[in-house]
């Protein structure tokens, strides 16, 4: 038999187990490494949301702590006109930005997908309307909207023409934060569009010059297969972004006219700061976060299944 | 791997348009529209920034008869001077940065922390805390607001520059884009400096935080970004004027203009407010644009 | 500085997977030992867990008598050198081979002492003031071990230094190793899956295979004397020749007789061997083709030729079907579709029976 | 690199410290006092301007007023937060936080919601300690202000909605009668007939509404001819009833006007100013606050106000009911919190610095919210009050206890801009006018 000679039995009568010292052990003190970030979510986040669920229950103002009553505020909810519209608006608002933000923004990646001086500057402005401040983009879109004296107003005005009312009529309002909101938001979505173009090897459109494929084939056979995820990707982290509307539509139209641009978060905050209905708003809050979670499943499923496949 | 390759060679802005079909065949007349469209298109986009400025170089009064006034001469600079001389401009932008910077160093400090610990470390219901966490990136802002306020109301945390940076500590965002970061370094390198007898926070500080730099450049800027741009928190909670961030100071102005200090001292204050961020931004253009595909990459 | 190492009884699990079971094995002081097998064998389980890396789930590993296992990785005094190098990226060389000296505390002077030493020794003088990223794959590799060296640890563990180098870097840093270990005197662990590194570097080798050790033994012995059927097919370059074979004593001696009815007379004495059905292993080198004269075992047709310079490998169609590779000079005339007479050295053979133990021809060089 | 970052990490740390504790100290040891209001900032012109005769405009005369106090009282430091109109939302805010300024501007139709959740100070006893009476207030002013039989804040004057009227463009439309004044309306066919005039003779709109993302007017211009039709829509504070043939007419009325083009349509409140200034129409409905800047306008060569002269009235009698119009005012309340007695006695010299300087705050347009003011020659002095008095009795408020009157003047705004260009049918919008206040008066 082969000399596969065991060792020596010297420590055969190991001790009793001693305290194993293991680098995969769960340990406590490891715990304190997420400890800081725990103790903040926790209590500024995991808190405010049972909190928040709390309060919804219950018919509670700013300054009193108010009397339980059950679903009372949802059934309200339910039964106000208003509410649905904001729902309504909020929705309306996604399919006005997201889908013109993601087309324009791969229009202008693959404008710009050039190592050229002038698309380099160029990106440079496209982009760098991301970095102003809401207030400062709604500053600038009054000013070119407002009548009178806009922008837009004076344009027009060479023309002898009146402008569109994009302030106040009702059908053009939303079309106006909308306007607003792609100028300002143009720039991710670009920016990613033009990282997701850039992972394409550059053989396969050699290989598909070979093949004689004109521009248009070449978009629709190699590049648009070969950044199906990210356009999916932008179009839900827009839709994301986009559904948590406030900013545009409190300072150009405070949701005006007659609530046709009050988006959901504007109704929320006009519950809890205008209205003094903190139960309601709560209640409004509970409702806008079942409908990100949602989105923020989808985003989820999409990103595992990108996991699976890359 | 390849997310370390990227890792320890963070992609140049430069490579960012590395086209691959203009590359190969000159220029074609169907590039050439298609570059006169862009540049119109850009234009387009230039040229409310540019009738704001041009507004905010005119007297005040004289806008007030006609805006074709902001055509033609004279230009002035008075606004500006009335912004040195008088705006609180200055305390929000101050404002602002220390909301917006505080608030990036403490997401950068914990999200980093925290990447570690759940990449890294094994502690009790650590997969069950991750989860959590996780699940904390489906809750907005907006959900929480209401209880927040109240909460920091108890608290007495508003119109403090804590109470204007804590909230945004919550956010999930940084540590789960840090965990992911971390997992994506070779186990091996910890493993190493186990044997070089480094304890776990050394391991940390010394060994891995040094290797997350690209990742710790695109959670900072997206967090400044974010924290600079914050409109609804700073509202509700900053609501005295020396407590205004930005966004808030300048709201406070915009509905106003007309029995206010007048439409060019107006726009002098929103091109003077966002000046700052736009130098920054072509400063560290390079940085916010590879952070951005990075975000994107991964 | 130089460790003897005693494991005992070690069982390594991952829920209800077990890695390893109760595994035992004694590595001598200044022993350079390889633990060689297939991947997921379990050896690099076994080294991490020496090194502290891995948890002991039973039994337990000493040092010098110590026990270890216990330890935290950065106490056990053990320097490991990883597949991936491990460099700490945005550290330079230097610092590289310097922290973990800072981090016991060692005195400045020596630590540039140790460092200029190795430096000398590895020939990475110039690269000291370098970042990993800047070295090349066989520049990271020195590094890797100097920073192993400068630590002047009780044993060295190597977990598949070279299989990231590229083929002729390969050969010469397993040169290199094998000089290094005679000037660094230290106990050295060694993890492969190539058997050639095992071979040419080991003073003993550990083969392992599914959770347990299959055969301890220095090179040589585990390449004349494969204890099992495993390591017979895992050692050596090209695979052993296994065919069925029938057999029988005379004159105390084993004769074979193969399927397609040759017999084969060998030198194995058959005392304590049953007569029936074995398996008969025999490597390459003792299968060639008969000269004039000589006594044909058996013959077949080549169906493969591979040339590799020195000698050529013939892939022989036995007349059971069987293939048999044979080995013949490197000028050898053999072409494709040549009936080929063969004759087996029986003085080399090996005979695996249906439990997988192994009797061999040649006697065991000592013990 | 990482030193770079390690550096950069501490470099920031200490940088807020830093900031966080040079902001946190005060300046000087004086009693800091907190005044938050509306009225707008204008640094730029009167930052620090502290002859308060100088000053025109709301904004101008309340910084400059804030500023003289400043000076003549070195122990006190008002600082003041200027807020965005009205301001209501924020002060929820910070009272809700605990937080609240010290003074605060708050119409007296908003002193309600604040005084029943005991979130004011009453103010009686300080005013008495510092000379004020309330005696000395006019009724509509003491009105506004007294809750449950305390007062609750300092009135300081009382605004209503008036027709603005560029004198220039009525001459050209002919609505000038011989003795050089303009003619308003005696009813809701005669205003439509000379609306119509109006537009055929100057090509202009009769009206100037700053209509675009607007409330307030519509309300205001509800309420007023409601009044002049003896609705009594808030019998029950807690219940309202709109939803009658009085407020039909009204929306009608209105509703007549903008499809006949006889207002301007898409203005907001600047852009309304802005064309009024720049002569864009006949009558531009607003506040007698704007008395103040459109007579310095006309008074300056060039402008289109200058040109044919600028009137003011209060809105035209159109219904047969009692005369009234809806009116307001501004007061400064005093929040519930606790103060030392320094700071209590600063509120209370500020209030009175104030009240005695109730004069130069009438100069802006409003209604002096002292009696004596009221009837001083120096006030009948000032352009156009003659014009404006009637006001004084004009002026009616809706009743002190209906809580959440900017909420519903948000509903009620956003109804009858709905109806009035059509989005809505006018029933339609006048029943969920009336079922959206109830539901909010319901839930408080």
């Amino acid at each position: 038999m082969a000399d596969a000679a065991l060792s020596s039995p010297a420590n055969r009568a190991a001790p009793a187990k001693a305290r194993v010292q293991n680098v995969q052990a769960p340990l406590w003190r490891n715990a304190l490494f997420v400890l800081p970030f725990l103790v903040v979510f926790v209590a500024l986040l995991v808190v405010p949301l049972v909190w928040g669920i709390w309060l919804s229950l219950h018919k509670a103002d700013a300054f009193s702590s108010g009397r339980f009553v059950g679903f009372a505020n949802y059934v309200r909810l339910y039964n106000d006109k208003i509410f649905w519209q904001a729902i309504g608006n909020t929705f309306y608002f996604v399919l006005l930005t997201v889908p013109a933000l993601a087309v324009i923004g791969l229009m202008l990646a693959l404008a710009l997908n050039s190592r050229t001086r002038t698309a380099a500057v160029l990106r440079t402005v496209f982009f760098a309307s991301s970095v102003l401040s809401v207030t400062i983009v709604t500053l600038i879109w009054r000013i070119v909207f407002v009548p009178g004296f806009g922008l837009l107003a004076t344009v027009y005005g060479w023309f002898g023409a009146a402008p569109p009312a994009f302030l106040s009529d009702p059908d053009l309002v939303m079309i106006a934060i909308a306007i607003a909101t792609i100028w300002w938001c143009i720039g991710l979505p670009m920016m990613l569009f033009l990282s997701a173009l850039q992972q394409i090897p550059g053989d396969i459109y050699e290989a598909a010059a070979l093949d004689n494929a004109n521009r248009w084939r070449t978009f629709r056979y190699i590049t648009l297969p070969s950044i199906k995820r990210t356009f999916v990707l932008v179009v839900v982290i827009q839709i994301v972004l986009q559904f948590q509307l406030f900013g545009q539509a409190k300072l150009m139209t405070n949701g005006g006219p007659n609530n046709v641009s009050k988006p959901m978060v504007l109704y929320i905050y006009e519950a809890a700061f205008t209205k003094w209905d903190l139960g309601l708003g709560a209640a409004a809050s509970e409702v806008l976060f079942v409908l990100i979670l949602i989105a923020a499943m989808v985003q989820f499923l999409v990103s595992r299944r990108k996991g699976e496949s890359a | 791997m390849s997310s370390m390759t990227s890792a320890h060679a963070p992609t140049p802005a430069s490579d960012v348009g590395r086209g691959a079909p203009s590359g190969m065949v000159g220029r074609t007349t169907g590039d050439r529209i298609i570059l006169g469209l862009t540049i119109a298109l850009a234009i387009v986009m230039m040229a409310p920034l540019l009738w704001v400025v041009a507004l905010s170089l005119k007297d005040n009064k004289e806008l007030m008869v006609s805006m074709n006034a902001v055509f033609h001469a004279p230009y002035t600079v008075q606004n500006y001077i009335n912004i040195l001389a008088t705006s609180s401009v200055f305390r929000w932008i101050l404002n602002s940065l220390v909301v917006a910077g505080g608030l990036t160093v403490g997401t950068l400090v914990l999200s980093s922390l925290a990447g570690y610990g759940f990449a890294r470390l094994n502690f009790p219901f650590r997969n069950v805390l991750f989860v959590i966490v996780l699940m904390g990136l489906a809750v907005p802002e907006q959900a929480v607001l209401i209880a927040r306020h109240q909460l920091f109301s108890w608290l007495k945390l508003h119109n403090t520059y804590p109470g204007l940076i804590l909230p945004g500590l919550s956010a999930p965002f940084g540590v789960f884009l840090m965990t992911q970061y971390f997992r994506a370094i070779p186990k091996e390198l910890d493993e190493a400096a186990l044997l070089d007898n480094a304890s776990r926070f050394k391991i940390f500080w010394k060994v891995l935080l040094p290797l997350t730099l690209p990742a710790q450049a695109t959670l900072g800027i997206f967090t400044f970004l974010g924290a600079w741009n914050d409109y609804l928190w700073p509202l509700i909670s900053g609501t005295k004027k020396e407590m205004y961030t930005l966004t808030v100071g300048i709201a406070s102005t915009q509905t106003n203009f007309a029995q206010s200090e007048g439409l060019g001292f107006l726009m002098s204050q929103a091109v003077f407010a966002g000046a700052p961020i736009l130098i920054l931004y072509l400063f560290f253009q390079k940085y916010i644009v590879t952070a951005v595909s990075g975000a994107a990459v991964r | 500085m130089t460790a003897q190492i005693e494991i005992t009884e070690v069982t390594k699990r991952y829920g209800a997977l077990t890695v390893l079971e109760n595994l035992s094995l004694s590595i001598k002081a200044n022993e350079f030992m390889v633990f060689l097998g297939p991947s997921g064998c379990g050896k690099s389980t076994l080294l991490r867990m020496i090194a502290g890396l891995e948890s002991v789930d039973e039994g337990t590993i000493a040092i010098n008598g110590r026990r270890i296992d216990t330890l935290p990785p950065g106490q056990r005094d053990l320097a490991m050198v990883f597949q991936s190098y491990a460099l700490y990226p945005h550290m330079s060389v230097a610092d590289n081979m310097a922290f973990g000296l800072k981090n016991i505390g060692v005195p400045a002077d020596v630590i540039a002492t140790r460092l200029s030493e190795a430096a000398r020794m590895l020939e990475i003088g110039h690269l000291m003031e370098r970042k990993p990223g800047q070295l090349s794959g066989g520049q990271r590799q020195r590094v890797a071990i100097g920073r192993a060296i400068v630590k002047e640890p009780k044993a060295f563990l190597f977990d598949e230094p070279l299989s990231n180098l590229d083929a002729a870097l390969r050969v010469r840093t397993r040169v290199e190793l094998a000089q290094l270990r005679h000037r660094v005197k230290s106990t050295m662990i060694f993890v492969t899956h190539d058997q050639i590194e095992a071979m040419t570097l080991a003073d003993r080798v550990v083969v392992m295979n599914n959770r347990r050790i299959e055969q301890i033994g220095t090179p040589m012995d585990i390449y004349t004397r494969p204890a099992t059927r495993f390591v017979a097919t895992f050692v050596g370059s090209p695979t052993m020749n296994f065919l069925k074979a029938k057999m029988d004593s005379r004159d105390g001696f084993a004769t074979l007789t193969l399927p397609d009815g040759a017999t084969l007379q060998t030198a194995m004495r058959s005392d304590g061997l049953a007569p029936g059905a074995y398996e008969l292993g025999i490597r390459a080198e003792a299968v060639r083709p008969a000269r004039a004269g000589e006594t044909v075992t058996t013959s077949g047709t080549v169906e493969v030729l591979e040339r590799l310079g020195d000698r050529t490998l013939l892939y022989i169609r036995l007349s059971d079907g069987s293939m048999i590779v044979a080995e013949d000079a490197g000028l050898s005339r053999a072409a494709i579709g040549d009936r080929m007479e063969l004759t087996l050295d029986g003085s080399r053979v090996h005979l695996f029976d249906g439990e997988g133990r192994a009797f061999h021809a040649v006697e065991a060089a000592h013990g | 690199m990482i030193h770079t970052l390690r550096t950069s990490f501490l470099a920031a740390t200490a940088a807020c410290a830093l900031a966080g504790g040079l902001l946190a100290s005060p300046a000087f040891a004086a009693t800091e006092l907190t005044f938050q209001r509306f009225f707008g900032a204008c640094d730029a012109d009167f930052g620090s301007n502290t002859d308060v005769s100088k000053a025109v405009g709301e904004c101008g005369i309340i910084t400059s007023m804030v500023n003289k106090f400043n000076a003549d009282n070195p122990d006190i430091h008002v600082a003041v937060t200027t807020v965005e109109w009205p301001g209501y939302d924020q002060l929820t805010a910070q009272f809700a936080a605990g937080d609240p300024p010290d003074i605060v501007t708050i119409h007296h139709s908003a002193l309600s919601d604040y005084q029943t959740k005991g979130l004011l100070l009453p103010l009686d006893d300080l005013l008495a300690a510092n000379g004020i009476k309330p005696a000395d207030f006019t009724d509509a002013s003491r009105n506004g202000v007294t809750k449950d039989g305390k007062i609750y804040g300092l009135p300081i004057d009382n605004w209503t909605m008036l027709f603005h009227i560029n004198m220039d463009l009525f001459k050209q439309a002919g609505l000038v009668d011989a003795s050089g004044k303009p003619i308003l309306p005696k009813s809701v066919d005669e205003l439509l007939a000379q609306a119509k005039q109006f537009k055929e003779k100057t090509g202009k709109p009769y009206l100037i509404q700053n209509l675009a993302n607007e409330t307030a007017l519509y309300t205001r211009n509800l309420y007023t001819y409601l009044f002049q039709q003896n609705s009594d829509f808030f019998a029950d504070p807690t219940k309202v009833k709109i939803n009658t043939p009085e407020a039909k007419k009204v929306v009608e009325m209105y509703k007549a006007i903008f499809d006949q083009g006889d207002t301007t349509k898409d203005l907001d409140y600047a852009a309304s100013i802005n064309a009024f200034l720049a002569g864009e129409g006949g009558v531009h409905l607003n506040g007698t606050w704007m008395i103040g800047d459109y007579n310095a306008s006309a008074e300056k060569p060039g402008t289109a106000l200058n040109k044919g002269g600028y009137a003011v009235y209060p809105y035209p009698q159109l219904f047969s009911g009692k005369h009234a119009q809806y009116a307001d005012g501004h007061s400064l309340a005093v929040s519930q919190k606790d103060r030392s007695e320094e700071q209590t006695a600063a509120i209370g010299k500020f209030l009175k610095f104030m009240a005695d300087h109730d004069f130069d705050w009438s100069r802006t347009g409003h209604l002096p919210a002292m009696k004596a003011v009221l009837d001083s020659a120096a006030f009948k002095a000032l352009p156009h009050r003659d014009t404006v008095a009637p006001i004084a009795e004009l002026g009616t408020s809706l009743p002190g206890a209906v809580q959440r009157q900017f909420a519903i003047q948000d509903i009620i705004g956003q109804e009858m801009s709905a109806a009035i260009t059509g989005q809505k049918e006018v029933d339609a919008s006048l029943a969920d006018m009336e079922s959206r206040i109830n539901e909010l008066l319901a839930n408080l």
